[in-house]
């Protein structure tokens, strides 16, 4: 990958991002935020993660971002208005971060750095390749990855579901008194 | 051809993921938050295919997989629990949600 | 030469029979079993008395009857063997203890007549005469100790007989912890003996073998133990300091205060002084001390005797300066001449208490010799015993008090304690004038009785002055076994006690015709005194009164010694007790630091609890400070 | 490139069939209840039992086997079994609390088994974990399960309050533990845990990325374990959810936390122990001061056991942060008589609690002793064990862990252990006093109608005494248990180093 | 013989306990609990029967291994030092039912018996356990029954008092505990091998500091119980809010766990810090006789007063262990079977009156002596033992314990001394307020002298008194072996401060002397 494209890159990420956390819309975060994820796909595939990199594209920037815009269309959540939290937080909770992206930075300078280099084996990143450790070294990970998912059918339709006719009615009274202990 | 400095890249995904932190810390939308939170996870597979690809291993690359499978999965319980909420409070803001503290 | 003498245990089983009978019994059988039982049961153990001491007579001089009980304390090497031990000295004790104590057992039994609570009052007598006999029977300090804590116990007891006037409950417990602060050195005393002789792996404190081992108490030690045990004694005989309590146990009924506050408990302490002889002779500074106060409380309780309006204070306080003779005497080293005026005095002092008791008995408790006069008609033999009594206790040639105070004032003097002989016959002219002020006021002049009381005054029964005469009797001629050397039999009685207490020897060359003449010279003039101020000119000690006011008042408050004593001990006590640790350090200092512990727990929990804002967001902060921190201290480990 | 074979896989299949008993129980369990309906899930809770019921027969049959299974995938040694045996239990504790409750709170009763023992799984698949992988996944499988089985009660905005704070906490701290895995793989080349094991000698051991990965590593456990400050979460989520859950977080997925943190630190970065135990320390330290402190100001019972296990999570930290066999083996047994101590405390808690949250506080607990003696005994035992008074189990697994801290001359950190043992006694007891020495109180329960939970009870109870009277027996199994997974550590790295 | 034994010593009144809780009848309830107290009481009167007086070892001896991994063994025995505190215990728990079942409790009198019989097993286990970590078992079980006695059936601050009462002790065990595993690791680097068995750690070689930390930590544990000043201020609360039977067991045989505790462990294990510690401890203890006196002296509750009288009487056992010679040992010990008796008593006649009166004010009482003489008698009697009046139980223990002191600093003794004199006073002012005087309540005049059950319970505990005042020798006959063996390891301490200080006057003090016994017969 080229130097010039590595720092387009860097630098069209880091901005999507900021808009992530810095626009007030959620429409609008989501939408830089699915505009990250493809620029980190395209450096995926730039380092020869060709595979991971569309999956990157297609299932993440796609499917799971097209999730979001479900939720927030079915909430139509509001644009955030209101100031948010106080700003001492905000300030201290920059500081941390700051701090943080410093330590970070200490270990990610070439001195720190040690990483082993060894070259690319032929079809690296390939799907062959992939799909070999896939159903060889990984083949417990993936079937629990199958779980996974179940799991989360399973949670989300737990969650989402209409609940019986009682329950509402004994929830009301249990809102109530929790207000009035409140 | 050439191959990118590994800092360089490892630098970046540190400042997406604490760009991410920071959206954590200051949006209050739960929406928004949630989304910080896919920024350091995609942070956190740049990392991954970065050092794999220095290893010339796959296994980084395995683990974004797997990674984006448990995005998936944590995506749909997590808009599942935030639309109950708002069922319940018709709100998404992270300051209504102190019912239960101290 | 020792024999063992089973019976010397029946001496102390008769009183504790008495004792457990009047306890458990009294009550239910009756005042009729319980005459009988409380006075019986000290005859009998007089009986055995009189036997056991009469054994000694028959044998050689300085043998012993000793009867062994059972191996009581046991600590390692330390231990401590109960037994009974009669020599000489002890056999005057006993002899005095049940003798007298019988007498005024019977006595009591006329006197409490008409108390509902003679049952208790037996009790205790007989509990007391326990003690009392325990203590002069034991053949150790410890067992000596045992009586010694016991008599005081009566002592208070009896004291706060009559429970129901909070004032006497109080004199009785002045007088115990008097008595505690006394023991308390005596303890101390023991201790140091005890230590002393450890050091050279000597562990006794049995009496014999403690003066075969005499010689390793040489120096301190003996001086320190015989101070302390001295201390023990001022408490129990009533000398400076720890007088204080004795005037005010006369609140207690009138036997109790012949028995215990004037014949016996108040004079275990010379017992104890000479029956440590081989102690005190190590130990001069010791004994010039105990003569020292001796000399001074006789004076000094004389003097305030003179004013008493009270007729048993005047007793009381001449009980305590003749106490005080006992001590000059025994501390100048005429041991025998304080045991010997420990018996004259038992008879006349137990004498002179019975009769005042018969009088106040006569006049329905009246106490005030202001309110009394010319009762000699009213009361023939009271008078005549008492009179006797008086003059005894005045040492009027002839009478019991005259040979053992002589023998007294002449060790004083002959010791080489010219002051204190002479403040001693100085206080021989004060109790002549104090004791005769006493017999005038009551039994001469003009009645100066409240009149409701007169139509019945009457001699008390019999019960009551059989022991007058008997005492009366003893009083004269008890004196006469310590005649002068060279008359008669000579000073027998010195004689039978020198093998226990050794021989007087004289360090200043007298004449005792000479010394003797002063006293009783002295005596005669306060005799005189009292005949003019009292019978020839009434009104002279009302002037004088008025003119030394100040001294006078002095007197009569008693150099306000109570007072003194309220100020500096017991007040400041009261105070640290309650206001500075009770209040100060108990509640506030300590309890507050405990409490405050826990406070600062719970405000430290409350403090952190509020972090727990209920906002997301603050978590995830919280949470980012722990990464950082953790993190900054692997950016730590990596630089370094 | 090689060709795709098989051969290089070996498919033990016996090691993992605990696992997967306990998948196709729970996917029975939802098929089953697709028609049933939320007031009547008692008979799927049954079913769910009998699962958990059968894997723990099978997991019994693998307690001694050692080796690998999957190319390294699965570590089979006496650690996974042990975790896996405990965690089971935690499941039928829970499923028997649940009996009752799920019907009376109107539960989705198939999604509330199976996610039940799809959390089972999860943790299970942490303790016997053999790659970072693996670790990850299961722990999301429990956590994602857990996620939903918090905000179950959906009516109540309590319980999605407590949903929704725990996921996104969770997902947050699941970053970092992502980063430190990533990292770690950067530095070793490998996510296997054997090859990092094999790896960890000489510069290794102070490579920086490997280090700031290890840290990343402990806050993402130190997140799930509710150590300070990673704790927040845990007291409002506890109070919020439905309280058979509370009971399984307290317990089941600290077992599971501990079982990955135990293996990754303890086991495989033994090694590497001087890099983290000096951490560990401080946070130890740290966690149980707060934990205790904040709990003795609590009025709601559940808040409290929930800083209760924060403080406990610190004594357990103590013996990780000696890292020594001892300590392991240690660490093990406390989390064994833990569990069943806790599960007792919670199973009481649900026992007393009316409908929804309500009968929480510790006030409504006063009097409870002439309402209901035989609870408030029970109470007392948990509580006392708790505090560790002897002869219960809580005071055994303290001593075990003291011993093998002093043992190694942790002193000062064990005397902060006791002061504070001191401090948790005065709010366990301020319980005791509610229930015995005061009066007044709402809470009454019918156990009547309650086999299940009374059963519940009286095991734990039996257990909490019979494993601090007679402990030899546990005490046996912990160490083995660890030093298992140990010699297998040392096996494979001395097969790789050759 | 006598394996088995001391475990059904120990365990028989538990079984009582849970069989107690099983019935239904409140009467059956208490009768059958003082019945299952009296088995315990005369196993205990045959342990004192059987025991070798000779022997200075644990003689009863059970050792099974209980859990190997740690080397701890359920290791029981019993010798010299806690036979006669077994006896005491087994006597007051029976006492104390007895008492207690004749109306002072109303509520809830199953979990009562429950509670005292379990607190009889926790106490019993303490004193007979030679195995360190049984010990510490025990010692915190006796705590909790003793902690709901106080805080159910207590009066007044009850809880506060329960709970001050758990913590402070808790405090100090939980370092003890840290001690313990100390010490244990210590004699595994020594000896290579775990071993909680209290004879092997008595060898443990221990470095200066160690030693000192460790008996530091064991100090405190049992200062608080026994308990010296300055912690003892959880005392007064937890004995005057605790019911009769409570303060009676709290007072009797509790605070001599601490003591206890010195002799059995602190000391023997610790001697050279020990013999370091004397002037420490002769000072607090000291400074426990005067405070504890004066500051009883200005109570207005009796009961508080009493609880502050122990603290008195606690310094002079102390003061007495800490002479660290065979007299003040012994007296110690002694001491603590007198205080156990005597105090129990006080405790017992206070609670009497409290049943009639509820109140326990001393200014509302005055004048009592006309009313109730049967009761005022006792009460004399027992507080006359407190007082140590020569005759009765109390002195033979002061004496021997001043003694021995002044054989060791006789300063301490001249101070020590005061406290009796301070004993004497606040009790007989007491008294006198309460008996003596005029009535001042028309209350008092009506109440009922002693129930034939009162004076039933009493009557035993008068009679210990009088023999063990007069006749001690059967007692500390067997407790004095013991004590010596216990006194070898601090012999050569002694003896090795002293080469170092060059001052041979303590030997003497110390030293066993055979050529006396000579000395004294030649003098006989």
């Amino acid at each position: 990958m080229p130097m010039g494209l590595f720092w387009f890159l860097a630098a069209l990420s880091v901005l999507s991002a900021l808009g992530v956390v810095l626009q007030r819309n959620p429409l609008h975060c989501l939408l830089s935020l699915v505009l990250t994820l493809l620029t980190i796909a395209v450096l995926f595939i730039g380092q020869d993660a060709v595979v991971v990199g569309f999956l990157q594209a297609i299932v993440y920037a796609g499917a799971i971002m097209v999730l979001f815009l479900f939720v927030i269309w079915l909430l139509n959540v509001p644009v955030e208005t209101r100031p948010t939290g106080h700003l001492a937080f905000k300030f201290f909770g920059m500081i941390a971060v700051a701090a943080l992206l410093a330590e970070l930075a200490v270990f990610v300078l070439p001195p720190h750095l040690k990483v082993k280099y060894s070259g690319h084996p032929a079809g690296y990143g390939s799907i062959e390749a992939l799909a070999q450790s896939l159903f060889s070294d990984y083949l417990i990970a993936f079937e629990i990855t199958s779980i996974l998912l179940l799991v989360a059918v399973i949670g989300a339709v737990a969650l989402a579901r209409r609940s019986s006719e009682i329950e509402i009615k004994e929830r009301a009274q249990d809102a109530a008194r929790v207000e009035k202990a409140a | 051809m050439t191959m990118v400095p590994l800092t360089y890249l490892m630098a970046l995904s540190a400042a997406i993921f604490a760009i991410g932190v920071v959206g954590f810390l200051t949006r209050r939308n739960i929406l928004v938050m949630f989304m910080s939170i896919e920024l350091m996870l995609n942070a956190v597979n740049l990392a991954f295919i970065s050092l794999g690809s220095r290893l010339g291993s796959m296994d980084g690359q395995v683990i974004v997989f797997f990674v984006m499978t448990v995005a998936a999965a944590e995506a749909a319980v997590g808009l599942g629990i935030i639309i109950t909420i708002f069922r319940n409070r018709e709100t998404v803001h992270a300051d209504d949600l102190t019912l239960l503290r101290w | 030469m020792n024999v063992e003498f089973a019976a010397l245990a029946l001496i102390l089983v008769f009183p504790a029979l008495g004792v457990l009978f009047n306890t458990f019994l009294g009550p239910r059988l009756g005042r009729r079993a319980v005459n009988v039982v409380g006075p019986g049961m000290m005859f009998l153990s007089f009986t055995v008395a009189t036997w056991a001491f009469i054994t000694i007579f028959t044998l050689p001089a300085g043998s012993a009857l000793y009867c062994p009980l059972w191996r009581w304390i046991e600590a390692g090497s330390f231990h401590v063997e109960l037994g009974l031990r009669v020599d000489a000295l002890s056999g005057v004790m006993i002899m005095i203890v049940t003798g007298v104590g019988s007498f005024i057992h019977l006595y009591s039994v006329g006197y409490m007549a008409h108390d509902e609570d003679y049952a208790r009052f037996f009790t205790y007598m007989n509990l007391f005469a326990l003690s009392m006999l325990i203590l002069v029977l034991a053949d150790n300090l410890v067992m000596m100790f045992v009586g010694w804590e016991g008599v005081g116990l009566c002592s208070y007891l009896l004291i706060a007989f009559w429970y129901t006037n909070p004032q006497f409950a109080y004199n009785g417990r002045k007088a115990f912890i008097v008595n505690r602060i006394g023991d308390a050195g005596f303890l101390l005393g023991i201790f140091t003996i005890l230590s002393a002789l450890a050091h050279h792996g000597v562990w006794t404190l049995n009496f014999t073998e403690m003066q075969a081992h005499a010689s390793l108490l040489e120096g301190t030690a003996a001086t320190a133990a015989g101070l302390l045990l001295f201390l023990g004694a001022t408490g129990k005989s009533a000398q400076i300091p720890l007088y204080v309590w004795l005037p005010d146990a006369m609140v207690g009924p009138t036997p109790v205060s012949a028995l215990i506050h004037a014949a016996t408990m108040v004079t275990a302490g010379v017992y104890m002084v000479a029956r440590l002889n081989f102690l005190y002779m190590l130990a001069p500074d010791a004994m010039m001390v105990v003569a020292t106060i001796g000399a001074l409380t006789a004076f000094f309780a004389g003097t305030v005797a003179i004013v008493q309006p009270d007729i048993k204070r005047v007793l009381a306080y001449s009980t305590v300066s003749q106490l005080g003779y006992m001590f000059l005497g025994v501390g100048s080293g005429a041991f025998a001449a304080g045991i010997f005026h420990v018996m004259t005095h038992a008879f006349f002092k137990g004498l002179l208490f019975l009769c005042a008791g018969s009088v106040i008995h006569s006049l329905e408790g009246e106490q005030d010799m202001n309110k009394m006069g010319a009762l000699r008609k009213h009361l023939p033999i009271t008078f005549w015993t008492m009179l006797i009594a008086t003059l005894a206790i005045t040492a009027v040639p002839g009478f019991s008090g005259y040979f053992s105070k002589d023998l007294i004032l002449e060790g004083a003097y002959e010791s080489g304690h010219f002051w204190l002989w002479l403040l001693g016959a100085i206080t021989a002219g004060i109790t002549g004038f104090y004791m005769f002020r006493l017999i005038f006021m009551t039994f001469f002049g003009e009645s100066r009785v409240e009149p409701d009381k007169l139509h019945h005054i009457h001699e008390s029964p019999a019960v009551m002055t059989i022991p007058l005469i008997v005492l009366a009797v003893l009083a004269t001629v008890g004196g006469w076994v310590g005649l002068p050397d060279g008359l008669l039999w000579g000073d027998a009685f010195a004689r039978f006690l020198s093998p226990v207490v050794g021989n007087f020897k004289p360090a200043v060359a007298a004449s005792p015709a000479m010394l003797s003449a002063v006293a009783t010279g002295l005596g005669g003039l306060g005799i005189l005194l009292a005949y003019v101020f009292y019978l020839r000119l009434p009104g002279l000690p009302m002037i004088l009164a008025w003119r030394l006011k100040g001294l006078y008042d002095l007197l009569l408050e008693k150099y306000r010694i109570d007072e003194l004593y309220n100020l500096i001990v017991t007040r400041p006590l009261f105070f640290i007790s309650n206001q500075i640790l009770n209040r100060g350090v108990d509640q506030f200092v300590i309890d507050g630091a405990a409490n405050g512990a826990g406070i600062a727990v719970e405000a430290g929990g409350e403090m952190a609890r509020r972090s727990e804002t209920g906002n997301v967001q603050h978590y995830a902060f919280v949470y980012l400070i722990g990464v950082v921190a953790i993190v900054s201290y692997y950016v730590y480990l990596v630089i370094h | 490139m090689s060709p795709f074979n098989l051969a290089a896989i070996n498919f033990a299949w016996l090691p993992i069939l605990p696992l997967i008993a306990v998948a196709i129980g729970a996917i029975v369990v939802l098929l089953a209840g697709v028609r049933v309906d939320d007031d009547e899930s008692e008979g799927l809770g049954w079913l769910s039992l009998a699962t958990v019921a059968v894997a723990f027969v099978l997991a019994l049959g693998i307690v001694g086997q050692t080796g690998v299974a999957f190319a390294g995938a699965i570590s089979v040694d006496g650690f996974s079994a042990f975790f896996e045996l405990v965690i089971l239990i935690a499941a039928a504790f829970t499923i028997l609390m649940s009996l009752d409750y799920a019907g009376e709170n109107h539960l989705a009763g198939a999604e509330y088994y199976s996610l039940l023992l799809f959390s089972a799984l999860g943790m299970m698949l942490m303790a016997a974990a053999g790659d970072l992988i693996v670790l990850f996944l299961g722990l999301e499988t429990m956590s994602i399960a857990v996620y939903v089985l918090v905000g179950l009660r959906r009516r109540d905005p309590r319980s999605n309050e407590a949903a929704i704070k725990y996921f996104l906490l969770g997902a947050f701290s699941t970053g970092f533990l992502l980063y430190g895995i990533a990292l770690i793989y950067g530095a070793t080349g490998t996510i296997k845990l054997a090859p990092i094991h094999a790896a960890l000698a000489g510069p290794m051991l102070s490579n920086p990325l490997l280090l700031l990965g290890l840290a990343m590593m402990l806050v993402g456990f130190g997140f799930k374990v509710a150590a300070v400050p990673f704790h927040m979460w845990t007291p409002d989520v506890y109070e919020g959810a439905p309280t058979p859950i509370t009971a399984f977080m307290a317990v089941g997925v600290k077992l599971g936390a501990f079982a990955g943190f135990v293996r990754i630190f303890l086991v495989n970065f033994g090694p590497a122990s001087i890099q983290w135990s000096e951490v560990l320390w401080v946070v130890a330290a740290i966690t149980m001061t707060t934990g205790n402190l904040i709990a003795v100001v609590q009025t709601n019972i559940k808040r409290m056991l929930a800083y209760s296990a924060i403080a406990h999570a610190g004594y357990i930290l103590v013996g990780m942060s000696v890292a020594t066999p001892e300590a392991g083996a240690a660490v093990l047994y406390y989390l064994l008589a833990y569990a069943f101590t806790n599960l007792g405390a919670f199973a009481i808690v649900v026992a007393l609690e009316r409908r929804g949250t309500a009968g929480d506080l510790i006030a409504d607990y006063r009097g409870i002793s002439t309402r209901s003696p035989a609870l408030a005994a029970a109470m007392t035992l948990f509580l006392l064990s708790l505090a560790g008074i002897p002869p219960l189990a809580g005071f055994m697994g303290k001593f075990y862990i003291f011993s093998a801290a002093l043992r190694q001359g942790y002193v000062g950190l064990v005397i902060i252990a006791v002061l504070n043992a001191v401090i948790a006694a005065y709010y366990y007891i301020s319980v005791i006093v509610a229930m015995y020495m005061e009066e007044g109180g709402a809470n009454e329960a019918s156990m009547a109608r309650k086999p299940a939970l009374v059963a519940a009870i009286g095991l734990a109870a039996i257990a909490t005494v019979l494993i601090g009277i007679y402990p030899a027996p546990y005490l046996t199994a912990a160490s083995n248990a660890y030093n298992s997974a140990l010699g297998e550590q040392a096996m494979h790295a001395a097969a790789l180093n050759q | 013989m006598g394996s088995g034994l001391l475990t059904a010593v120990i365990f028989f009144p538990l079984f009582g306990a849970i069989f107690v809780l099983m019935l239904r009848d409140e009467r059956a309830a208490w009768n059958s609990a003082f019945i299952f107290s009296l088995v315990p009481l005369a196993l205990s009167f045959y342990l004192f029967a059987a025991f070798d007086s000779h022997e200075a070892g644990y003689q009863f001896v059970e050792q099974y291994p209980w859990i190997p991994q740690f080397g701890i063994s359920y290791h029981l025995g019993v010798d010299g030092i806690s036979l006669l505190l077994v006896l005491l215990t087994t006597i007051l728990i029976s006492l104390s039912l007895l008492y207690s079942a004749g109306g002072d409790i109303e509520k809830r009198p199953r979990e009562f018996c429950f509670f005292l019989l379990a607190l009889e097993t926790g106490l019993l286990g303490a004193l007979l356990s030679v195995d360190v970590f049984l010990f510490y078992v025990f010692w915190e079980v006796m705590l909790i029954p003793m902690y709901f006695l106080i805080g159910i059936w207590g009066h007044g601050r009850k809880v506060y008092a329960a709970v001050k009462f758990v913590l402070f002790t808790m405090l100090g065990s939980f370092l003890m505990l840290v001690a313990i595993i100390y010490l244990v690791a210590a004699a595994k680097q020594s000896f290579g091998r775990l071993s909680f068995d209290l004879p092997l750690l008595y060898q443990v070689p221990l470095s200066e500091t160690q030693a000192r930390w460790l008996f530091a930590a064991f100090a405190l544990a049992f200062a608080i119980k026994v308990p010296m000043w300055p912690v003892h201020t959880w005392l007064p609360d937890a004995h005057t809010e605790a019911p009769t039977a409570g303060s009676v067991i709290l007072a009797g045989i509790m605070l001599k766990m601490g003591t206890y505790g010195f002799l059995r462990f602190a000391i023997p294990l610790f001697p050279a810090v020990a013999v370091e510690a004397v002037p420490l401890f002769l000072a607090l203890a000291v400074i426990g006789i005067i405070y504890g006196a004066l500051v009883a002296m200005s109570q207005p509750d009796l009961k508080r007063l009493i609880a502050y009288s122990s603290v008195s009487h606690l310094g002079f056992v102390m003061l007495g262990i800490f002479a660290l010679n065979p007299q003040g040992i012994d007296g110690a010990i002694y001491q603590m079977l007198n205080h156990g008796i005597s105090t129990g008593a006080l405790f017992l006649l206070v609670g009497m009156l409290y049943l009639r009166r509820h109140t326990r004010e001393i200014s509302e009482f005055g004048g009592l002596w006309k009313s109730v003489p049967i009761y005022a008698s006792i009460f004399m009697f027992a507080m006359l033992s407190s007082a140590g009046l020569p005759g009765l139980n109390g002195f033979v223990g002061e004496f021997l314990i001043m003694a021995g002191t002044y054989l060791r600093s006789w300063p301490a003794a001249a101070f020590a001394v005061s406290g009796i004199v301070l004993g004497a006073l606040y009790l007989f002012w007491t008294y006198e307020r309460v008996m003596f005087g005029p009535i001042t309540h028309a209350v008092n005049a009506t109440i009922r002298d002693l129930t034939g059950r009162e004076i039933a319970v009493l009557v035993p505990l008068m009679a210990l008194m009088l023999f063990m005042g007069l006749y001690p020798a059967p007692l500390i006959s067997r407790l004095h072996p013991s004590v010596e063996k216990m006194l070898e390891g601090v012999r050569i301490e002694q003896v090795r401060l002293e080469r170092e200080h060059h001052r041979d006057a303590l030997a003497q003090t110390i030293a066993p002397a055979p050529k006396i016994g000579v000395q004294t017969a030649s003098v006989k």
